[in-house]
């Protein structure tokens, strides 16, 4: 059984094979007027996909809990003692994620079949999706840091050309590019951080993950990175820059601004990478290097801090959104603030649940989204919608699924992670509970908004409501299941449910040591289970009141652009506006280079130099007289000048 | 024998182009690129065998120097790759550029080959007055090149850069034969180690070594180039013919560093680290100013031109690290961007057929009307701002990792901001070119042929291969002909295969005992 | 018939030569300034002359053949000078060595 | 090695020279004008290509003290033949262009070849102006081809007038050597109590020549002269004139250095100044030329003044005689640089010379590719830059001033060589640059294309193996 472990390489390659065989026929089919065969590339691009899927589920079925496979073809980077391999490693974080990538990569290729149908790009679109789930397989599976780069780099490339699928709209590129560059920042973040943890570990030093975590956990390296040393400098930076990747790749504060701008790509995209894999693998790095960031207390709370704040902030941005997709946009990266904070409190399980839940009931959502959009012809206005459940019943079902998850009800996902992460806050410290718990009021309340204006009262636009029609079945299964999915996954950790917990079960053996490391460090004292889920519940329901209470009889009226107005706008696009200041910075640095230092210092000093010699030249060219006796004469002169200057020097 | 064949074959193949009919262009671009890919499959070989030089004859002899000048030829994993890079960007340029010079490609393509020479010259010298001699030669066909084929302003771009460099190299002439009237000789082999040896010992007058140190370095500043002396280098890059241009950035520019790497820093060890600093912090100057004018440019070539200025200045700041990993990265650097911005420019040279426009503004929604082209060139800006999995992004993580070992986080995270600013003009200047609206309508073609493409895939080929085998560069650097610095060996010394380890001690000592004599 | 010095010979060539010089820097026409030129030639031969007087045999001749030559080289230089004399009389109808001053730049 | 040449190794050459310039007297009155240009060029070339040839087999020797030849002196001697070819071809070129009635040109430039091979060979003052005269002479009736341009005459009339004074001045120095050596030959001791004669009259023979180098002070002709000749006579006269009289100057040069007076440093300190002089004339109102010939006449000016400093000795040969192998392979790189340039423009300056101005020439190059890239050839090496010979010659030149202490000196004429560096540059642009107005290419004869040709090659070549040029 084991022998399946030399085919890890396959993992990205079927995917990659996908992305090619799909560009090819991009290609090819470029000069035809409605391009190459759907049917082909769909069927190429959702093999490919389903393929990984099922050589995941063979793999982590093989995977003995506390074994890894491992597979290291050639050393990739070899510059004297500094070595890196081009190496994957299973293990069970691994599987974990891989699963869900693959499985729900899988459901949305086959949801874009239907999505995409009208569109001209289709082929180049699943070569992009193909290429962006083979770069997150890299991300996941790489064996050491610098092979998650690639990933990480890769899937920012595909999102950027996801983002800008649509290239003739110019809102579009803009932004896409303003996606990759964010996340360019966060990726320099990435490496810098990568450097200084060589820096830390030294003459052994090796990117492996194993390696590290051996490291970290070898408690004789405790005295290198003791307070006060430059080892602690190193490992603080480190773990902060490093941690900037994340918040880059994670829309966490700083660097968030992209992700709701994001939302101008295709609904299928969003929902697999701005809602489901890439936006988490943030989450992902922080649990793989938990080891070394336990370490670093500062950094976490840090991050516990920047997720608590990330949370509540965009789920206060999610209010003023009118924009169906902004409004679950917002509510990723409030739920990605989530998952950081429990990283950030040291339960990487639990935030790596959280993970897990949230693909689940936020792809659906956003799949669901995609259906309405579907149906009411690309308008995404909320406020123009209303009354939809009667002409959309699946999709509505499988939305309110989601909804029920995402507000943390009983016994849907959301209710066993979002309790665990809020239990295990508590336990760190109570302000943090509290502020996650009008989190979850205020997530409800939006949620709510959402649900009450899209699917209940009366269409508020006729002629978009009027013709709307239940999306075809390839779009309508996936969501189907993935609302399932949002209501039934929970169950893999039921906390309160004694023996549910084999997702606790499968990560311990990545996760405990750290975890373990932390929980020495500060002792939490345990409320009861069945209480904080009773008040989690309660806060949910609470805040879906208040939105049926305001908005179920509210009249609303469809008024100009669906972008928020007022306090709304500012709260929205406040860190838009921090990011200006760097941007108008460069600009500025830039215009000064351009006009004054090269214009005007460089190429003036030029001109004055040139026209300078020039000058002597014409100077010296006026002593050539025209005149036959002025030039013997002078050159007489000169010849009894020279025989007088010998004379005098001979004698 | 195989090197004195090497570098005759570029000036064969002049000749045989100067005899063939040049009636029409196409047959002798086909010529070209035939010779071209000869020359090619000559160099090649020489990345297996990692060092080894050609027998040596007396050359003449310099006034008032007691050893004659030797005519010898050599090579090792140094030069090797830029040879490489040289051989292989040439019969892409001359491919790429058969439309764009029609009737009159048989003399792009022997003035080409001329250039090429040169360069293949100044990289396989072992003797100062013979690199100089093809150091300087480097002007006259480049001179041609840009004067006769480039744009509107060629007249200027290319005084501009003759001059300058002229200038440059003008210390360089008096250095070197102070060198060899101190070192007794103009052997690089002999002199390096003279030289390591009087500067370690201190018996070099500190004014006459330091003075000497400038004098060669300014040489080498001005070919890269870094602030300040690149004021020729937007003009020319952006007047010169693509094929030109794509080797001007692609290969001459790399001799500069070559120049940094094989003359600066083994003749004079104690100089070279005194001021490293002062030239990692002039190459991060290169590395932002680059970036940040390339943001503002509106012609193409011109923002090219200014991104090559700021990877030149990365890899100069990895050089003047010292670490093996400086060293290493800014060798992969220099092939990668070789390849890149190489195959950019051949691709911009298209565009500017197409669009009798350079400016950004004329350009657009490309990516809708040939998405061939549109792909080629993404993927090699992609590959120019160092994506991994292209070669480009190993070269850049091993020069940070490098700044960071030798200088400390601050110039890192300066080099860093460089590689944001790079995405990000790069990014502007595939939106302007590839999304968006057509701006003007273009004449020519509709796409990329299979033709064009092919001068241009081989390079993005080799991009990623190296990306994912990095050790091909990264090996052969170790293998060094001369004193100076040398990386620290890393398994067996000869990347391919084992019959390099033959050749390489072998070669070394020849080189030796040639100099003794 | 008392020897002459050779020395007072030397004087006499120098002036000669001197006046020659004279007269083709200050005079404006071209028949002039020719004729000074000869007057420098033959005083170089003078000079020949004269120093040939104050050596023995073999020496003394050398002195001696060199005149002859500069003779037949001066006729000739005469015929070139009046030939071109003609020639640029033709193109500006003027003996004036300032009237030749139009050569700009 | 032919049996004669035992007994007058030097007859031959003369005698092939003699013989074309017999056969083309002989045969030009007998041509109507338009073949004229077809066949007498061809027998020029033969009879120059014949004296190459037996040149190249007449061994080293001397003659009656007044004739020598050496390894130096003959390849002074193959340059001369070079230069000559190369303007005989550019004068069938241009003359045949303005169908010019007569045939004398190439009969003058044999001439004044033969003279300009007298200077080279001469070891005595006497065949040393002999030889001038018959070169002087014959160029002075070259300038003066055009016999309806006015400038063409004014320019003949300054240089004649000019150079007569100063071989008249030449011709003084030499009889004061005379009368303090006693001997008209080269490399005697002055009498005792002669020796202000001797001095005086060095310092006026190397006058003489340094004019028709065209040395500051004395460089006042040569801006007229050459801009007023036809462009192929300007690139001859520049060439073998420079050529002949430095190469005498060479030769008188190495005498005296034998001889233990202080003559040789009390000279060199004029040398000096008036090669610093020259360098700086020549290149500063060099800059602003926009005629290709005026441009040519000043770079004249500049080279004679690096010549000058070529003069330093740079070693000592086995008959303890002092090499100049400087002043010789400059003396070569600088002969074919010109000689090629100027005859490649010949071809491309169009009738009369009209189109000798930098508008004019633009684009010459791409309509005329093969003539153009000798001229770059040419004006690289003009400028020193590698690939062609020149660069040797400057950096040798350069190095020994360095080598014997001029530090300043030698960094002063690397600047000024830089700056005019510029001005050929400009040129080469200019010929590659783009006619304001599209231009034909020009029917070129094929001698012309051939000799310019093998001229940039042998400039290449020259780089390579310096030894072969007298380095």
């Amino acid at each position: 059984m084991n022998q399946l472990q030399n085919y890890l390489w396959l993992l990205p390659v079927l995917p990659l094979a996908g992305a090619l065989l799909n560009g090819i026929l991009a290609l090819a089919g470029a000069d035809t007027d409605e391009g190459p065969s759907r049917g082909l590339s769909g069927f190429f691009g959702t093999v490919a996909a389903g393929g990984a899927f099922v050589l995941t589920l063979l793999l982590a079925l093989s995977l003995h809990p506390n074994a890894v496979f491992a597979q290291a073809p050639w050393t990739w980077i070899d510059a004297g003692s500094f070595k890196v391999a081009f190496g994957f490693s299973f293990d069970s974080l691994t599987a974990m994620m891989l699963l869900f990538i693959t499985g729900i990569g899988t459901l949305i290729h086959f949801y874009s079949i239907g999505y995409m149908a009208e569109d001209r790009g289709f082929a180049r679109f699943f070569a992009y999706l193909n290429l962006f789930l083979a770069s997150m397989i890299v991300l996941v599976l790489g064996s050491n840091l610098l092979m998650t780069f690639i990933g990480w780099e890769g899937v920012g490339l595909c999102s950027y050309l996801l983002i800008g699928f649509w290239h003739k709209e110019e809102a579009n590129n803009n932004a896409a590019r303003k996606a990759f560059l964010v996340n360019r920042a966060g990726d320099l973040g990435f490496l810098l951080g990568t450097i200084a943890l060589m820096a830390l570990m030294g003459s052994q030093a090796s990117l492996e993950y194993s390696a590290i975590s051996a490291w970290f956990r070898d408690a004789s390296h405790a005295a290198l990175f003791a307070a006060g040393t430059t080892g602690a400098g190193l490992l603080l930076a480190s773990t902060l820059l490093i941690f900037l990747g994340c918040t880059g790749k994670s829309a966490q504060i700083p660097l968030l601004t992209w992700l709701p701008d994001a939302m101008a790509g295709p609904t299928p995209v969003s929902a697999l990478i701005h809602a489901a894999t890439m936006v988490t693998s943030g989450v992902y790095l922080l649990a793989r290097l938990s080891d070394m960031f336990v370490r670093s207390p500062l950094t976490l709370s840090v991050i516990a801090g920047v997720g608590i704040a990330t949370a509540l902030w965009a789920a206060v941005a999610g209010l003023f959104q009118n924009d169906i997709k902004k409004v679950l946009a917002y509510s990723t990266v409030s739920q990605l603030g989530y998952m950081f904070m429990a990283a950030g409190v040291g339960s990487f399980d639990a935030s790596l649940f959280h993970v897990f839940t949230h693909a689940f009931f936020k792809a659906t959502l956003f799949l669901g989204a995609g259906s309405v959009i579907h149906a009411v012809g690309g308008e995404q206005d909320m406020r123009k919608m209303g009354g939809l459940w009667k002409k959309l019943p699946l999709t509505f079902l499988a939305m309110a699924a989601g909804w029920y998850a995402i507000l943390g009800l009983p016994l849907g996902a959301g209710f066993w992670s979002k309790d665990l992460i809020l239990e295990r806050a508590y336990g760190s410290s109570p302000l943090l509970y509290g502020l996650g718990l009008l989190t979850a009021v205020i997530t409800a309340l939006y949620m709510t908004r959402l649900m009450i204006l899209t699917f209940f009262g009366k269409g508020r636009d006729e002629k978009l409501t009027a013709h709307a029609h239940e999306a075809p079945f390839t779009m309508t299964l996936p969501v189907v299941l993935l609302g399932l999915g949002a209501l039934g996954v929970g169950f893999f950790w039921a906390g309160m449910i004694p023996g549910l917990d084999s997702f606790h079960q499968m990560l311990s053996p990545v996760l405990s040591p750290a975890q373990s490391f932390w929980a020495r460090g500060n002792e939490a004292e345990e409320g009861s289970a069945l209480l904080f889920a009773a008040i989690g519940t309660l806060a949910a329901l609470v805040g879906a009141g208040i939105a049926w209470a305001i908005w179920s009889k509210a009249k609303i009226e469809a008024v100009g652009s669906s972008a928020p107005k007022g306090f709304g706008a500012f709260w929205t696009f406040f860190f838009d506006y921090i990011h200006g200041i760097f941007i108008a910075a460069t600009k500025a640095l830039a215009w000064i280079g351009d006009k004054i230092v090269q214009t005007v210092i460089f190429n003036g000093l030029l001109a004055l130099l040139i026209y300078a010699v020039g000058m002597v030249g014409d100077a010296v060219r006026s002593l050539q007289r025209s005149r036959l006796r002025v030039n013997l004469g002078l050159s007489l002169c000169g010849l009894v000048l020279l025989l007088a200057f010998f004379l005098l020097g001979a004698w | 024998m195989h090197l004195i064949l090497l570098l005759a074959a570029p000036f064969v193949a002049a000749l045989l182009l100067a005899f063939a009919s040049g009636k029409e262009g196409q047959s002798s671009a086909r010529l070209g690129l035939f010779l071209g890919l000869l020359t090619a499959a000559i160099a090649l070989p020489l990345v297996w065998c990692g060092g080894c030089v050609s027998p040596s004859f007396i050359w003449f002899q310099l006034p008032g120097i007691a050893t004659p000048t030797r005519f010898q030829l050599g090579v090792d994993g140094l030069s090797a790759w830029l040879l490489q890079l040289t051989a292989w960007l040439v019969p892409a340029a001359l491919w790429a550029s058969r439309r764009a010079v029609r009737e009159r490609m048989r003399e792009f393509a022997i003035w080409t080959f001329l250039l090429e020479g040169t360069i293949f010259g100044s990289l396989m010298a072992t003797d100062l007055v013979l690199f100089f001699l093809f150091f300087e030669a480097m002007l006259v066909p480049s001179f041609v090149l840009i004067s006769g084929f480039g744009g509107r302003r060629r007249r200027q771009a290319s005084l501009l850069f003759v001059i300058f460099t002229a200038l440059g190299s003008a210390p360089l002439m008096i250095a070197i034969y102070f060198l060899a009237k101190i070192g007794l000789g103009t052997d690089l082999a002999v002199l390096s180690a003279r030289f390591g040896i009087l500067s370690h010992l201190g018996m070099l007058p500190p004014s006459l070594a330091l003075a000497l140190f400038a004098a060669v370095a300014v040489a080498f500043v001005v070919k890269t180039p870094l602030l300040p002396l690149h004021v020729w280098q937007a003009e020319t890059y952006a007047e010169a013919p693509a094929g030109t241009t794509a080797l001007l950035s692609g290969a001459m520019a790399k001799v500069g560093v070559y120049g940094f790497l094989r003359f600066v820093i083994p003749l004079f060890p104690v100089e070279a680290h005194r001021f490293a600093l002062w030239f990692v912090l002039a190459g991060l100057v290169a590395v932002l100013y680059g970036a940040l004018l390339a943001l503002t440019q509106s012609d193409v070539k011109r923002l090219m031109a200014f991104s090559s200025l700021g990877h030149l200045g990365l890899i100069v700041a990895g050089v003047f690290t010292f670490t093996p990993e400086g060293l290493k990265g800014a060798m992969v650097l220099m092939v990668a961007h070789g390849l890149a911005a190489g195959g950019i420019f051949l691709l911009l040279g298209t565009l500017e057929r197409w669009a009798n426009s350079r400016h950004l503004d004329d350009f657009g929604g490309l990516a809708g009307r040939s998405p061939f082209m549109a792909t080629l060139l993404m993927v090699l800006v992609l590959a120019a701002i160092g994506l991994p999995g292209t070669a480009g992004f190993v070269g850049e993580f091993l020069i940070l990792k490098g700044l960071w070992t030798a200088f400390g986080p601050g110039v890192a995270v300066l080099a860093g901001i460089g590689v944001i600013l790079s995405a990000a003009y790069a990014l502007r200047m595939i939106q302007k070119l590839l999304f968006g609206k057509a701006a003007l309508p273009l004449e020519g073609e509709a796409d990329l042929t299979t033709g064009d493409a092919l001068a241009v895939l081989p390079l993005i080929a080799a991009l990623i291969f190296l990306g994912f085998w990095p050790s091909a560069v990264t090996r052969s650097v170790e293998i060094n002909l001369y004193q100076g610095w040398s990386a620290p060996s890393s398994g067996p010394a000869c990347p391919f295969h084992a019959a390099a380890r033959k050749c390489c001690p072998k070669s070394t000592q020849e080189s030796a005992d040639a100099a003794g004599r | 018939m008392t020897a002459i010095s050779a020395l007072n010979v030397q004087f006499l060539a120098l002036l000669l030569f001197c006046i020659g010089l004279a007269t083709t820097l200050t005079r404006r026409n071209l028949f002039f300034i020719l004729m000074g030129v000869e007057i420098m030639l033959n005083a170089a031969n003078l000079s020949f002359v004269g120093f040939s007087r104050t050596f023995a045999a073999a020496a003394s001749m050398e002195g001696l053949v060199v005149p002859v030559f500069v003779i037949a080289l001066a006729a000739s230089e005469a015929c070139i000078g009046l030939a071109m004399i003609i020639l640029v009389f033709h193109s500006r109808e003027s003996v004036d060595s300032d009237a030749y001053s139009r050569m700009k730049e | 090695m032919l049996p004669a040449a035992e007994l007058f190794p030097f007859v031959f050459p003369f005698l092939a020279l003699g013989l074309g310039i017999v056969a083309t007297l002989i045969a030009e009155p007998f041509l109507d004008p338009r073949r004229k240009h077809h066949f007498l060029p061809v027998i020029a070339v033969l009879s120059l290509v014949g004296a190459m040839a037996v040149s190249a087999l007449t061994r080293a020797g001397s003659w009656h003290g007044l004739l020598a030849t050496d390894g130096p002196r003959a390849i002074m001697g193959l340059v001369v033949f070079i230069s000559g070819i190369l303007g005989i071809v550019g004068l069938q070129q241009k003359l045949g262009e303005e169908d010019f009635p007569g045939g004398e040109p190439y009969i003058l430039t044999l001439l004044a070849t033969a003279g300009a091979l007298l200077m080279v060979d001469a070891t005595a003052t006497l065949s040393l102006f002999v030889g001038m005269e018959l070169a002087s002479l014959a160029i002075y009736a070259l300038v003066g081809l055009r016999r309806t341009d006015a400038l063409g005459a004014e320019a003949l009339f300054k240089y004649f007038v000019m150079g007569a004074v100063f071989s008249a001045v030449f011709l003084y120095g030499a009889a004061l050597s005379y009368g303090a050596t006693g001997t008209i030959r080269f490399g005697a001791l002055p009498l005792p109590g002669r020796e202000l004669f001797f001095y005086v009259g060095a310092v006026l023979m190397s006058f003489g020549l340094l004019f028709k180098a065209g040395v500051a002070p004395f460089h006042f002709w040569s801006p007229d002269a050459y801009a007023g000749a036809p462009s192929p006579v300007t690139g001859f006269m520049a060439a073998v004139v420079k050529v002949g009289s430095l190469a005498a100057m060479g030769s008188l040069w190495q005498s005296w250095l034998l001889l233990p007076t202080e003559l040789p440093e009390h000279l060199f300190r004029l040398l000096v100044l008036m090669g610093l002089l020259s360098v700086a004339i020549g290149t500063l109102s060099g800059l602003g030329q926009r005629r290709a010939r005026r441009l040519i006449a000043f770079s004249s000016i500049t080279h004679a003044g690096f010549l000058v400093f070529a003069l330093i000795p740079t070693g000592i040969a086995a008959n303890n005689v002092l090499q100049l192998s400087n002043l010789w392979y400059y003396l070569a790189a600088y002969a074919l640089a010109t000689s090629v340039v100027m005859a490649s423009l010949a071809a491309l300056t169009g009738k009369n010379d009209d189109g000798d101005t930098l508008q004019a020439l633009a684009g010459a190059a791409k309509a005329n590719p093969l003539l153009g890239t000798a001229a770059t050839i040419g004006l690289a090496s003009l400028a020193g830059f590698p690939p062609a010979a020149g660069f040797l010659a400057k950096f040798n030149v350069l190095a020994s001033l360095v080598v014997n202490g001029k530090w300043k000196l030698a960094s002063m004429l690397l600047v000024l060589a830089l700056i005019g560096a510029v001005y050929y540059v400009r040129l080469a642009a200019t010929l590659w640059s783009e006619p304001a107005t599209p231009r034909a290419p020009v029917a070129v004869r094929p001698l012309l294309s051939w000799a310019a040709a093998l001229g940039a090659i042998i400039l290449v070549l020259g780089l390579f193996f310096p030894s072969y040029f007298g380095a």
